[in-house]
């Protein structure tokens, strides 16, 4: 039974989805309850997956195969180590919580769903596959119902100064995606024909050879091709106008696991082309250092509620990949759980923000104010992620960003230091934002504004909750987490 | 002993059920956190008969929280003399405060949410004096930052109170960027967070003399922000906007003293940094002078006293720059007692007021309100340092410190604040209660028996805590008990009587100045015109504060906001996408429709195919 | 002795003149006819190959009919394009025919 | 006279009438020279044991071809073939990589181990038909069905349509 779980996994949304689009267009409450019931079940599977991973037990679980092209070595196998089982729960509690957020879509639900079903099983698939050819096939399948997810229910927004579609948004997206994926592509095909052209299977091309030069000069492909999906600095501005266009639930996924799909993708070149990785990890540390401070900084400066969110998503993705770079036990553990808490959070970031676009229908900082009088409960959530956000302790963010400083500091403790600093300009941008949108007078605009509707209220709920659970008892996340990275860097510093 | 965790765990549970069903519960569930901090203050009294029997150094006990690798983060309690007193004083001040609340807060709206903030705020204090590592007193101190957020921004109707939870938290959290760089410095050298190995690594000399001195100095920064020191005390003041009983708690007795706690736990760094402890030093004494001399020209009463706080808090700082922990920490309880009981009586003159704060509408409520009248005079006396009650003891013992540990000019600055000290006390006790009825006072009425009974116990706390100072018969005195008897008090009579002479010459002149009016205060302002304005304008910190915020980071922040839209973004992204569909159009022109312009394109094709064939192949090949 | 690279050359030239009518010439006609001179520089070629090196000693030479054959068929295509041209534009100047353009 | 003597008179006629061909600004002239130029490929085909071809270069380029190019030339109005510039503007770059591409493959030839191969031999007009007829059976059938479909689609293209001149 256990063989299965991950391909069920898959497969549920997948074949969720696929059977979707033969209900009947009309029938609302039937969508939403179907949708709301695949998503409940492949939420149920992940966390059983994550807590059936035996975490004593390190390396691949749960593993399964199936041969599906011999000749060129492709085959279908799916397992999760450590570091993926993390990505998966989190992919399981996004999902369920996107489809209530989604709750009152009123646009063409059916087709909504549909995609939003594709996407989803593309991110599992990702996270899961354990072969480079199916690694990047469901890449690229998460990536076109994203597009149209945008493009077709998104929302424009006029700035004034400037002009953003949901069809400019969903287009750059699309295209920064579609780039990333190019020359992650060319490095896939690169260490495919190097590795003897024999075998696409991650665990066979692991144990291959490749020369130094080899990997210094393809690593690269991986790190940006990837990184553009991280929102790797100055690749990242596809990020907060993806945001800004999206509806809440594809803003959800998007923050909350692709961005997260790029690091993961970037830890697993890594093991493909170790020697590469070590001489790209400055590098890469750089850039997210840049990320986290330019990302702050930006955030501070901007009016709109999804920029901001957008933009501190880019300085906090910052820190995942400064994690990465330290090549340190703390510094790469501390990543991935921020990957998962970052996740988490800007999911809630963004419900609660759909929230208040839905009832206000407006995200604009400056017209907004005073909130918290008439809508508590979106206050006390949105409070929640903020403070999350700011790395208060007591919350997820805390735990993640305080084992990548422990890492930095053992590593590069100027860098370690400068990423304190951009903690701070959070807390700055963050407590600004609450002070002009929630506190202050109430203006008389919003006396009568609706707070969270009760299945929002729910989602977003579940969404803080696991924020703060993690907080208080990180322990097992930790303990998961250390048993999929210390063969990791086992692999990779030992070679 | 062991039971002493259950003191902040309590008042965690409280925050929890009442913030979320404190709205089902009678009384909005204040009992609930009644019950809690009172708990607290029950094993405070268990844990120091236990500690007082056992007889033993300390006791510390920990479980592990996050293992990773080499990181170990755990869940500690420490029980030393040092986390016994601030047991005493947190859980003793907080439950007289929050039954002080239920009288002042009766009838506010989120009456509950006042209670449960109370909760966390006290369960994050206690987690940090009983902190046995670095990262639990991290949380426990960013804990006490947010409850300290949420209760300032308790009115947060109120732009200015929204102004001001938002300043406190942001200012705190510049100096908190110091700590937790200080303490991944240490966690480098050392390899552990534990305090006891951290400091027994220091003493070994296992860390070098420029990095302990850095680190030392940015862990004294985490507390300039909490304790309010120069140049991070202007967020303290501002925190006035939040209810009073709140100030008299965190602005007050706790979350301030917080600094001078971490600098006194952490005091092995500090001896062995004497650079860290000199700038402890030379910061406390800038604090107290610029606290001292703001207090003499503010008008408003929570004001005045905010200032006297900062002041006492840099006079705190100088004896921990000194190197006399005992003289601190027990300035820092008497200064507890007599500024929470200051801050209560001027709740309550505000609540007879309806919440007027200027002090110079007020007069003649000693006649109004009797009781308040007498204990803010007790609180006020004992700041001021006029003996026998707890300030003067205190006071004495820091002077004694500074005159032991630093240069003389020291010590002449600190006589001229206690001067100070002394007038700004005469000041407002003098303005308020005693002279003329001024017409506002004239409705004014004693508080209900629930706001007067804290202040009546706290005024006699501040009145008798000073005799802890000495030594009588089996008792050796609070220097001895906080060193575990290695420093016991000592008395240099001269500087006693220096130091009593000074605060009463400044209360003689308080009372000169404002009752018997011979000295008028509009003619000292025209003959000293550029300072008082100076004073009055805060020195102008916050206008600097401002103008850096606006001026550099709001700037700073917007050009990269700007530089990431147009030059990153239109620049570049839609650049790129600009430059391939310029290009385009324009290459299109070699597309001249001649069908002999494409065969040349051809033959140029072809030769440079056979060409490269030729030439270039085999040389790779 | 003629050898091969005698024939190599001469091939070549015919190839190299064919290629510049092509390029150079302004009429759809003379292009056509410096197209039949590169043709037959690579019938040259082939028969001059199989002359020389193919042992079975006739291959070039087939595939040269076949070439003269394509030729043929081209030639008569291409002019009835031109009268065609002649008819519909009034000119068979290639240089007038740009239709095919941005 | 030797064979090679014989190899450079056909040479020179050859590229003669090729020149001729891209030179001269009348068209008739042209498809003339041209006919001079085929004829001295003929002579070489004859010096190369390709006797068979030969004869079908005389028949079909000089009796088909040119006739052909003639008649179309007559078809088409005839003073605009004889007067104005009849190069355009890219000639002097033609000719350049016309040269060049000479000299490439002259270069390439010369370089190449043909030049000490002599030994010609000829398969005769019997073993050419045989296997043209036999191994080549199938190719050159489609070839006359090209030849066809050639001449069908020339007919359609050339015929004047419905009100046409």
């Amino acid at each position: 039974m256990n063989d299965w779980l991950l391909f069920l996994l898959v497969a549920v949304p997948l074949v969720g989805g696929i059977a979707l689009m033969f209900f009947p267009s009309r029938n609302y409450p039937l969508i939403r309850g179907y949708s709301a019931a695949v998503a409940g079940v492949s939420a149920l599977l992940s966390v059983s997956i994550f807590f059936a991973y035996d975490y004593t037990a390190a390396g691949f679980q749960f593993t399964n195969s199936f041969q599906w092209l011999p000749v060129l070595g492709i085959q279908y196998s799916l397992g999760v180590d450590g570091i993926s089982v993390l990505m998966v729960l989190l992919t399981g509690i996004v999902f369920i919580t996107g489809v209530l957020i989604s709750w009152n879509i009123e646009h063409r639900p059916k087709d909504f769903f549909v995609h939003y079903l594709l996407l989803v099983a593309g991110v599992y698939g990702v996270f899961v596959s354990q072969d480079l050819f199916f690694f990047f096939f469901f890449y690229e399948l998460a990536v076109v119902p994203m597009y149209l997810l945008i493009a077709v229910w998104g929302s424009s927004t006029d700035f004034k100064t400037f002009l953003r579609t949901k069809e400019y948004g969903a287009l750059k997206l699309m295209l920064y995606l579609v780039a990333g994926s190019l020359l992650v592509w060319v490095g896939i095909l690169a260490v495919y024909v190097a590795g003897q052209g024999d075998s696409f299977a991650f665990s066979d091309l692991v144990s291959r050879e490749f020369t130094p030069g080899f990997q210094r000069f393809f690593f690269p492909f991986f790190m940006v091709g990837f990184g553009v999906l991280a929102g790797l600095w100055p690749f990242h501005t596809w990020s907060p106008d993806g945001h800004v266009a999206a509806p809440t639930a594809v803003s959800m996924v998007h923050a909350g696991v692709l961005m997260k799909l790029g690091a993961y993708g970037i830890l697993r070149s890594m093991e493909l082309l170790p020697e590469g990785a070590r001489d790209w990890m400055p590098a890469l540390i750089g850039l997210g250092t840049v990320n986290v401070i330019y990302g702050a900084a930006s955030a501070m400066s901007q009016k709109d509620l999804k920029y901001v969110v957008g933009y501190s998503s880019v300085s906090h993705m910052g820190y995942v990949l400064m994690g990465i770079a330290t090549l340190d036990a703390l510094g790469v553990g501390g990543a991935v759980l921020q990957m998962f808490s970052h996740g988490v959070m800007t999911a809630l970031f963004f419900a609660v923000v759909g929230v208040i676009y839905h009832n206000a229908h407006t995200r604009d900082i400056d017209v907004l104010q005073g909130l918290a009088k008439r809508v508590s409960v979106t206050t006390a959530l949105f409070v929640i992620a903020g403070l999350t956000s700011l790395g208060l302790p007591g919350l997820s963010g805390f735990v993640a960003e305080l084992l990548v400083f422990i890492g930095l500091f053992r590593t590069y403790p100027i860098l370690g230091a400068i990423g304190v600093i951009g903690a701070a300009i959070t807390a700055v941008y963050i407590l600004r934002l609450l002070a002009k949108v929630f506190f202050g007078p109430i203006s008389e605009r919003w006396q009568h504004l609706h707070d969270a509707s009760p299945v929002e209220s729910v989602a977003a709920g579940a969404l803080a909750t696991v924020l703060i659970a993690v907080g208080m008892l990180p322990s097992y996340f930790v303990r998961v987490i250390n048993s999929g990275v210390l063969p990791f860097l086992e692999r990779l510093t030992g070679a | 002993m062991e039971l002493a965790w259950l003191a902040p765990a309590l008042n965690f549970a409280a925050f929890g059920v009442v913030s979320l069903f404190g709205k089902y519960l009678p009384g909005k569930g204040s009992f609930l956190s009644i019950l809690a901090i009172f708990g607290g203050f029950i094993l405070f009294g268990v844990v120091l008969a236990d500690y007082l029997g056992q007889k033993e150094d300390t006791l510390s006990f920990s479980r592990t929280w996050v293992e990773l690798g080499v990181a170990r983060i755990t869940w500690g309690m420490i029980i030393d003399p040092l986390s016994v007193i601030m047991l005493g004083i947190v859980s003793f001040v907080a439950l007289l405060v929050q039954v002080y609340s239920l009288g002042y807060m009766a009838g506010q709206e989120r009456f509950g949410w006042y209670f449960a903030a109370h909760s966390l705020f006290v369960a994050a204090m206690l987690t940090l004096v009983l902190a046995d590592n670095l990262i639990l007193l991290y949380i426990a101190w960013e804990l006490v930052g947010l409850g300290s957020y949420l209760l300032i921004g308790f009115w947060y109707e109120r732009p200015s109170a929204a102004e001001a939870a938002k300043k406190a938290f942001v200012t705190t959290r510049i100096g908190d960027v110091g700590l937790l760089i200080g303490i991944l410095m240490l966690f480098k050298a050392t390899g552990t967070f534990e305090m006891a190995g951290v400091f027994a690594a220091v003493e070994a000399g296992h860390v070098a003399p420029g990095a302990l001195t850095w680190a030392t100095i940015l862990i004294f920064a985490g507390a300039m922000g909490k304790s309010a020191q120069f140049p991070l005390h202007v967020w303290l003041p501002d925190a006035m906007e939040g209810p009073t009983p709140v100030s008299a708690l965190i602005h007050a007795a706790t979350m301030v003293a917080a600094g001078v706690f971490l600098v006194a736990r952490a005091f092995p760094l500090f001896e062995a940094a004497p650079d860290a402890r000199m700038v402890v030093a030379v910061i406390g004494l800038i604090t107290a002078g610029m606290g001292a001399t703001m207090a003499l020209v503010m008008t408003d009463l929570k004001r005045v006293l905010a200032y006297s706080t900062v002041s006492h808090l840099g006079f705190m700082m100088l004896a921990l720059g000194a190197g006399s922990v005992p003289a601190a920490i027990f300035h820092l309880l008497a200064h507890a007692f007599s500024k929470a009981l200051l801050f209560l009586g001027a709740g309550s003159v505000m609540h007879a007021m309806h919440d007027e704060t200027d002090i110079r509408k007020m007069g003649g409520l000693r006649k109004k309100m009797p009781i308040t009248a007498l204990t803010f005079t007790i609180g006020a006396l004992s700041l001021a340092g006029i003996p026998p009650l707890s300030g003067f003891f205190s006071k004495d013992e820091m002077l004694l410190a500074v005159f032991d540990g630093l240069s003389p000019a020291f010590l002449v600055l600190a006589l001229v604040i206690v001067l100070f000290s002394a007038l700004y006390m005469a000041r407002l006790l003098f303005t308020v209660f005693y002279g003329a009825s001024s017409p506002e006072a004239e409705h004014a009425h004693e508080s209900p028996s629930v706001m007067t009974l804290p202040l009546i116990i706290l005024a006699a706390g501040a009145a008798v805590v000073g005799f802890l100072a000495l030594e009588v018969g089996g008792y050796e005195g609070f220097g001895n008990f906080i060193t575990s008897g290695h420093h016991g008090f000592e008395v240099n009579l001269l500087l006693t009587v220096a130091a009593v002479v000074l605060a009463l010459v400044g209360f003689g002149l308080g009372y000169a100045i404002y009752v018997r009016k011979a000295l008028s205060t509009q003619a000292l302002m025209g003959q000293f015109g550029w300072v008082h304005k100076l004073l009055v304008n805060k020195y102008y910190m916050d206008h600097a504060y401002q103008w850096a915020i606006d001026r550099i980071v709001l700037v700073f922040a917007s050009f990269i906001g700007a530089f990431d839209r147009i030059v990153v973004n239109d620049m570049g992204v839609n650049g790129t996408a600009e430059t391939v569909k310029r290009s385009g159009f324009r290459i299109r022109y070699l597309e001249s429709g001649m069908v002999y312009n494409y065969a040349l394109a051809m033959a140029l094709g072809a030769a440079a195919v056979a060409l490269f064939w030729w030439l270039v192949i085999p040389r790779i090949g | 002795m003629i050898t091969l690279v005698h024939v190599q050359v001469l091939s070549a030239g015919l190839f190299c003149i064919g290629l510049y009518g092509v390029l150079a010439r302004r009429n759809a006609v003379l292009v056509l006819l410096a197209i039949e001179l590169m043709l037959n520089a690579v019938n040259v070629n082939l028969v001059g190959i199989a002359a020389f090196v193919d042992h079975s000693k006739f291959l070039g030479q087939i595939i040269a009919v076949f070439v003269i054959t394509v030729a043929a068929a081209e030639v008569g295509l291409a002019l009835a394009i031109i009268l065609r041209l002649y008819r519909n534009k009034g000119t068979t100047n290639v240089d007038q025919l740009n239709l095919m353009k941005w | 006279m030797t064979p090679l003597v014989l190899f450079y008179i056909a040479g020179a006629f050859a590229l003669g009438g090729a020149v001729g061909v891209v030179g001269t600004r009348n068209v008739v002239h042209a498809a003339l020279f041209l006919l001079v130029a085929l004829m001295g490929v003929a002579g070489i085909y004859l010096l190369l044991f390709a006797e068979f071809l030969a004869l079908v270069q005389v028949l079909l380029y000089g009796g088909a071809i040119i006739i052909v190019v003639l008649f179309a030339l007559m078809l088409t109005r005839l003073q605009e073939f004889s007067s104005g510039v009849m190069e355009n503007k890219q000639w002097p770059i033609a000719a350049l990589v016309s040269l060049g591409a000479f000299i490439l493959i002259s270069v390439a030839v010369a370089r190449s181990q043909g030049g000490a191969i002599t030994d010609r031999a000829g398969p005769g007009v019997l073993l050419l038909g045989e296997s043209l007829f036999t191994q080549w059976a199938i190719p050159f059938e489609v070839a006359s069905v090209l030849l066809l479909v050639a001449l069908i689609g020339a007919i359609v293209i050339a015929r004047s349509g419905e009100g046409e001149p």
